[in-house]
């Protein structure tokens, strides 16, 4: 026979006022199961937890339910107070009679009374069906792995790192850096990109706790949150790179030129190539694709003069696997193709470059020696017009959200320009300035004064050849005219978008994207660096476009995540999950395909006991579980209940009354 | 339509190739005015097959018992007994490796009078959607068409279809035939037959009927293939499939005119939804 | 021998006769059979669609239903602006049928339409149904020497959702044609850009600061003289120049053809069919190009190129 | 087809058993089940804002409205309940991602089979409420109170051996 205490809590005036606590008391002890109704000022407070902790002792409870505020305020509390007792946490339920009578029955005393007495009727009879549960514990694997090795991917690798937790960085290309190395200088400062980038790509390849698996990727995750399983598909590079000491005379007697990736294609390396100088790490590779000893079985120079013999041309790919706690993913971002844009001659003139282009340009170890070139005939621009929003902000032939960072660096751009070329004029055609961040309106501000960039608002409409000039005609907006530019240089302020390869990524990841193929957090406003699958993390442009410090910022965070993640051997997880009765469990799966986690999975066990013939049934991995109850109300034949909310429970609830 | 001798040959075959353990087929009555299934397991009972348009149960029915788990079976489906052969298939209860299927293309069977059957009439896919051999001419899927007996009820006022199914709730014996009989009930042990205390009280009183039978035809929404097994079986005659014909409108008007088995890998319109679902009946 | 249903539309019975003119002399050495379409009403281009939909819709409703009445399954349209209401309506009624239905029943006494007959313009009908290479077969009389500016107006390739041919911004069949024929095409950037027909009558003003600038750039590109597809923009470019060229200060004297001029005359047919008397602007200059070949400009030699995509070896 | 609700002065007529008549002060007893991310706390918030709204409701509290088995409103309506409303988070907005989907299919085909064998079809209801809609709270609540007051008492397939 169950032993139901039941305490009923005044809250001040705030229940007392409007239920007749007495009355509530004197009905509820009338309940079959209830051995004590007790009443009492505020049931919070330590008199009045102490209290429960006595009665739980005294009259030997099985179950306990307190009538007072939501159990979204004080269901912690209660609990806690029922574990110092001695008493199993999970058998307390709470009758919300402040937020669902008194307080919003305030002109009818007796319904709002009765209404109580009837939640705590159906508290009691839940209670009766409570069972004993547990805190779930599940181990955790401390190392983390960071896919993605841009700068995003280095900060929160380094974050964690420095917290002595073991990181797997892997990256697809052969040297880690991203975009942000490809940068001249970055706004608002103009601090060289290079100068504070690489000495953190520097303490990630020598950082002890970092393991950096540099041109590889991703191929496969399995597990739930602590326990997940990776496997690396580590790309043959044919150079060992123990052996090799990165000396340079491979690549300096390669014949084979291919356009440089990272000098936007402007210039050549060679089909054996680290991709930048300060490259880490920095050993060449071989690029496959062009090299013609792999490709004809003809030449292998580098590997005549490379003296330490590290080239090795039968070289394969290799598996990796990792067993990891959490993963942060930081793939970055690509950039539009502004082909759609056939008025201004994209593809045509040679003149037309992207704002990216004009960033290697300008850049002192770019393919121009940093003084802007154009490729058509290589002069020196002295008429440059910038055009933003190319894609972005555009239904029509590109996307309809702002990249974010194009109104920063376009003013970075001409005033670059100015440094570079000092006669040398900047025409910006824009529809907005969108310039909220720290420094970042005086650094518009700058560009527009100082460098007397001419900030024109509207729109492009077409670009005519005219001798070698180009024609650039557009709406000057602001005094309702037409007007024409001859320009020696157009640069096009493409889009942010979302790496190609994302929805790949996140099926693979099991997480999900949204329709322009960004990875989606799991709550745009107070969960924005977790996604929905537990112990995954968004760091920078993966998410959506964002700047360096906010990239910074939001990979810190994830470091933070994966640290609280990491901090105690096991994770603690409630214990309302769901469980399977195998023994009613007909094996149709249902229950996985509705699970929005993932967490069912099937296993075989014998058909009866000591049988030899196998069946299939569904299994809940608690690890995973978040407590939906889905699956439950799907399941025909009731072989799963979540524990908390079980069908007894909530049928004892429904007939209580 | 009167395939015997197909079927006797080709059982004689699967028999003779030793193919299969089990041949599920029907057989003539004692009294020769009605059909049994029969459950071939020496080629010398192969001569008892037959199969005519009084070949009425759906013998998937027979998959879910232990005579067949496990055997290599061979087994007769008209079009409606294919679609719950493909609901057992996608709910993983049998292998389809173990089953050699003969499809028949359906032309109706016959009711106790000798009139082609309600379910034939309005039938959408007479034609077997799994099989491995196939007997007739297939005639392709049909137009939907909501059930006469649903549509003539939800024309009458609330109160009148009320007392026509507190009749029906009144004449149901809980003897759980329709369960029994159907082949999508397979459960290991029926929620109705669980923790009784608090879920079904089995007596037999209207209420406890009403209870039983909502739960299960909800249990079968999305996933009832119209074979009338269940109706078929029932001692009290009720017109159980006014339930299912219900919910399959329902389902088939407002999910994208979902209809149970049709295709491989459907679980039922219930372990899927769309963004496009009606949300207008919720507040 | 095609057959090809034929919708001239008014222009081609008066300003643009020398078009519907050659454009039958091009048809008849292309082996096409044209079947112009009897009692055609108007497409209604211009003032129906900015009054009424529905009526928009129906009157070029019943000559497409008109159509269906040969066998041909193409209805090749002359003139841009009926192109452009036959086919926003096609496109439309298939996507409604149920308002074809009703346009139909009420109004047009001629027939159902079922959406049979497909709708093309002349210049998306010689590149896509007789297509190049058949167009260089029948040339005999090269037009090498000729430099020319391929203006094809606002309405052949656009909306994109309607035409569904070529690029909208930067089309190339009527450029792809003309170096079938022999003739040089010039990259002209203005090949799209608005003539200001619509303000033909009431601001002329407008036409000339919009024609102007078309015709500046196609002077610029080196271009001989203007090859069109539409006899709107031929009138527009020819008959404004001098006016054009008096207002502004300058001197263009560019000629403005019809692409079925050019290749009737491709095709050896004499310049006394051309109807050359009918244009504003002298056309005889420009065709005097025809046969003096210049020199071809210097060759770029590999090493000298700025940047290539493809890997080369050393 | 729906029969037309009785208006009878001083009493109220059962819509299902029009044999059946209460008092006109007959308070009907509404069965809340609320999913607890979303209306759970929009209805502790209406507490909150002290949002009076009719006392007729009795609240159950679940994890989602995924976990709504159709046989709860079932038996809710077999024991006390006149009336169901179930309440969870709007379409897109599932705490658990996707259960509110898999639950509208289950509601809508729920509600058209009771009103079939004969339950008026107002008795069964469903909102989306947000966490942050307490007067969405209260408005939902006092509507569904007078929907069923019109519909008089339920004494359909109630069980024969409760009180």
């Amino acid at each position: 026979m169950a032993r139901v205490g039941v305490f009923t809590c005044f809250c001040g005036a705030n229940i007392a006022d409007f239920v007749d606590v007495p009355r509530v008391v004197e009905e509820t002890r009338k309940i079959r199961e209830v051995r004590c109704s007790i009443e009492y000022k505020y049931m919070c407070s330590d008199p009045g937890q102490q209290m429960i902790r006595d009665a739980i002792v005294q009259q030997r409870l099985t179950s306990v339910v307190v009538a007072a505020c939501s159990p979204r305020m004080h269901e912690k509390t209660f609990r806690k107070a029922l574990s110092d007792a001695g008493m199993n946490p999970y058998l307390l339920e709470v009758a919300n009679i402040r937020e669902h009578s008194s307080w919003v029955h305030q002109k009818d005393k007796k319904a709002a009374t009765d209404k109580a007495i009837d939640l705590i009727r159906m508290a009691v009879a839940k209670s009766i069906a409570n069972e004993q549960l547990y805190e779930i514990s599940v181990p955790v694997t401390k190392r983390a792995l960071v896919i993605g090795g841009g700068i995003a991917g280095i900060q929160a690798a380094l974050d964690i790192a420095d917290a002595r937790i073991p990181v797997t960085l892997v990256e697809k290309s052969p040297s880690i850096g991203g975009r942000m190395a490809q940068l001249d200088e970055t706004f608002p400062t103009l601090d060289c990109s290079q100068c504070i980038l690489t000495p953190k790509m520097v303490d990630v390849a020598s950082h002890p706790y970092i393991e950096l698996i540099p041109y590889s990727e991703v191929i496969e995750l399995d597990g739930f949150v602590g326990n997940y399983k990776a496997k690396i598909r580590k790309k043959a590079s044919y150079v060992n790179f123990a052996n090799c000491t990165g000396c340079g005379a491979c690549w300096q007697k390669c014949p084979v030129k291919v356009p440089n990736e990272y000098n936007m294609n402007i210039d050549k390396r060679k089909a054996i190539y680290t991709p930048f100088p300060q490259a880490v790490p920095n050993k060449p590779v071989i690029d496959a694709a062009h090299c013609t000893m792999l490709l004809k079985g003809k030449c292998g120079i580098c590997a005549k003069v490379c003296e330490k013999g590290a080239i090795d041309f039968k070289m394969q790919d290799e598996i990796i696997e990792r067993e990891i706690g959490a993963v942060v993913v930081a793939t970055g971002y690509d950039l539009w193709d502004p082909k759609p844009y056939e008025e201004y001659g994209v593809g045509r003139y040679k003149d037309i470059i992207t704002s990216l282009e004009f960033e290697r340009m300008v850049s002192a170890n770019g393919p121009t020696g940093g003084v802007p070139q154009r490729p058509s005939d290589g002069k020196v621009p002295k008429t440059v017009v910038f055009i933003k929003c190319i894609g972005s902000r555009d239904e029509a032939k590109g996307i309809e959200y702002c990249s974010k960072i194009c109104c920063m660096y376009t003013a970075k751009h001409a005033i670059l320009l100015h440094h570079k070329v000092h006669d040398s004029h900047a025409y910006i055609f824009y529809m907005d300035i969108r310039a909220a961040g720290k420094g970042y309106e005086e650094f518009v501000k700058k560009a527009q004064v100082d460098t007397a960039a001419t900030y024109l608002r509207g729109r492009v409409s077409k670009i005519y050849k005219k001798g070698d000039k180009l024609m650039v005609r557009g709406e000057d907006a602001q005094i309702g005219q037409l007007v024409e530019v001859e320009a020696d240089l157009v640069v096009l302020a493409t889009a942010i978008i979302a790496p190609k390869d994302n929805p790949n990524l996140a099926r693979l990841l099991g997480i999900s994207y949204d329709k322009y193929g960004y990875l989606s957090e799991a709550h745009p406003k107070l969960r924005p660096v977790e996604t929905a699958k537990a112990g995954i993390f968004l760091a920078g442009c993966t998410q959506a476009p964002k700047d360096i410090p906010d990239t910074v910022a939001q990979a810190s965070a994830c470091a933070a995540k994966v640290c609280g993640l990491f901090s105690g051997d096991t994770m603690k997880k409630d214990p309302m999950v769901s469980k399977v009765n195998t023994e009613f469990c007909s094996g149709c799966q249902n229950c996985v395909t509705v699970c929005p986690y993932g967490a069912i999975v099937t296993e075989e066990i014998p058909m009866g006991h000591g049988s030899k013939e196998m069946r299939v049934v569904s299994k809940v991995n608690e690890g995973v579980c978040q407590g939906c109850g889905s699956c439950v109300a799907i399941c025909r034949s009731m072989a799963i209940n979540l524990s908390g909310f079980t069908d007894p429970q909530i049928i004892n609830e429904i007939v209580a009354i | 339509m009167d395939y015997t001798k197909q079927i006797q040959e080709i059982a004689s075959k699967l028999f003779a190739e030793e193919k299969i353990d089990i041949f599920i087929g029907y057989r003539q009555n004692a009294f020769d005015d009605n059909q049994v299934p029969i459950l071939v397991t020496v080629p010398a009972d192969v001569p008892n097959l037959i199969f005519t348009d009084k070949s009425v149960l759906n013998l998937t029915n027979y998959l879910k018992f232990e005579h067949t788990r496990n055997k290599r079976v061979g087994i007769v489906v008209k079009g409606c007994d294919s679609r719950a052969l493909n609901m057992l298939l996608t709910e993983s209860q049998v292998k389809r490796e173990n089953l050699y299927v003969i499809g028949i293309n359906c032309t109706g069977v016959l009711n106790e009078k000798g009139e082609k059957a309600q379910n034939c009439l309005e039938c959408v896919m007479p034609d077997a959607v799994v099989y491995d051999e196939m007997i007739g001419t297939p005639s392709g899927k049909k137009e939907y068409s909501v059930n006469v007996d649903v549509k003539e009820l939800a024309a009458k006022g609330l109160v009148e279809r009320g007392e026509y199914f507190q009749e029906i709730f009144e004449n149901c014996i809980r003897c759980n035939a329709c369960r029994h009989s159907c082949p999508l009930c397979y459960c290991t042990k029926c929620c109705i037959d669980q923790e009784s205390a608090v879920l079904y009280n089995g007596s037999n009183t209207p209420s406890s009927a009403f209870h039983a039978l909502m739960t299960w035809s909800l249990h079968l929404a999305g996933r009832c293939v119209d074979c009338r097994n269940c109706e078929k079986a029932c001692p009290s005659h009720l017109p159980l499939h006014l339930l299912h014909k219900q919910n399959e409108m329902v389902i088939y008007e407002n999910f994208q005119q979902h209809l149970a088995g049709m295709e491989k890998d459907d679980r039922g319109a219930f372990y899927k939804y769309s963004m496009k679902d009606p949300d207008d009946f919720i507040m | 021998m095609k057959k090809l249903t034929y919708f001239p539309g008014c222009s081609a019975h008066g300003t643009s006769e020398e078009f519907d003119h050659t454009l039958k002399l091009v048809m008849k050495t292309l082996d096409v059979e044209m079947e112009e379409i009897p009692d055609w009403n108007c497409c209604g281009a211009t003032s129906a669609h900015v009054m009424t939909e529905n009526l928009a819709y129906a009157l070029p409703l019943r000559n497409l239903v008109l159509a269906e009445k040969f066998t041909g399954n193409i209805m090749g349209i002359a003139c841009a602006s009926c192109y452009s209401r036959m086919k926003t309506t096609k496109v439309h009624m298939d996507e409604n049928p149920e308002l074809a239905k009703k346009i139909n029943s009420t109004i047009i006494q001629e027939g159902n339409y079922t959406g049979r007959v497909e709708v093309k313009s002349m210049l998306q009908y010689c590149y896509e149904d007789i297509g190049l290479e058949t167009i260089k077969s029948k040339v005999t009389k090269s037009l090498a020497g000729l430099k020319v500016a391929c203006y094809y107006g606002c309405l052949l390739t656009r909306p994109k959702g309607i035409t569904k041919f070529d690029s909208p911004e930067y089309p190339v069949s009527m450029d792809q044609i003309m170096e079938a024929l022999g003739a040089e095409a010039v990259e002209f950037d203005f090949k799209t850009e608005c003539c200001g027909a619509s303000f033909s009558i009431s601001d002329t003003e407008i036409v000339e600061s919009l024609t102007g600038k078309i015709l500046e750039v196609a002077k610029e590109s080196g271009a001989h003289l203007i090859v069109v597809a539409c006899p709107l923009c031929q009138s527009n470019l020819d008959m404004r120049q001098p006016d054009i060229e008096k207002h502004q200060g300058k001197s263009f004297r560019l000629p403005v053809m019809y692409l079925t001029q050019l290749m009737a005359l491709a095709f050896g047919y004499p310049e006394s069919d051309m109807r050359l008397k009918k244009h504003i602007v002298p056309v005889e200059e420009a065709l005097s190009n025809i046969g003096k070949i210049q020199e071809p400009p210097p060759k770029v030699t590999k090493t000298k190129k700025a940047v290539s995509a493809e890997s080369e070896v050393e | 087809m729906e029969t037309e609700v009785k208006e009878t002065k001083g009493q109220v007529v059962s819509a299902e058993n029009p044999g059946i008549v209460a008092p006109a002060d007959w308070q009907p007893v509404i069965m809340g089940i609320l999913c607890n991310w979303c209306s759970y706390a929009g209805s502790d918030l209406t507490g909150t804002s002290r949002i009076q709204y009719p006392p007729n409701i009795r609240i159950i509290r679940v994890p989602c409205s995924s976990r709504v088995d159709p046989w709860f409103i079932i038996k809710s309506l077999q024991t006390s309940a006149d009336g169901v409303l179930i309440s969870g988070c709007h379409p897109g907005d599932c705490h658990y991602i996707s259960g509110n989907y898999y639950a509208r299919r289950r509601f809508l085909v729920t509600k058209k089979l009771l009103n079939f064998v004969g339950y008026h079809e107002n008795r069964i209801q469903f909102s989306w409420v947000s966490a942050a809609e307490g007067p969405k709270f209260a408005k939902v609540v006092a509507k569904v109170t007078e929907d069923i007051k019109k519909l008089g008492p339920l004494h359909k397939y109630k069980k024969e051996n409760l009180k």
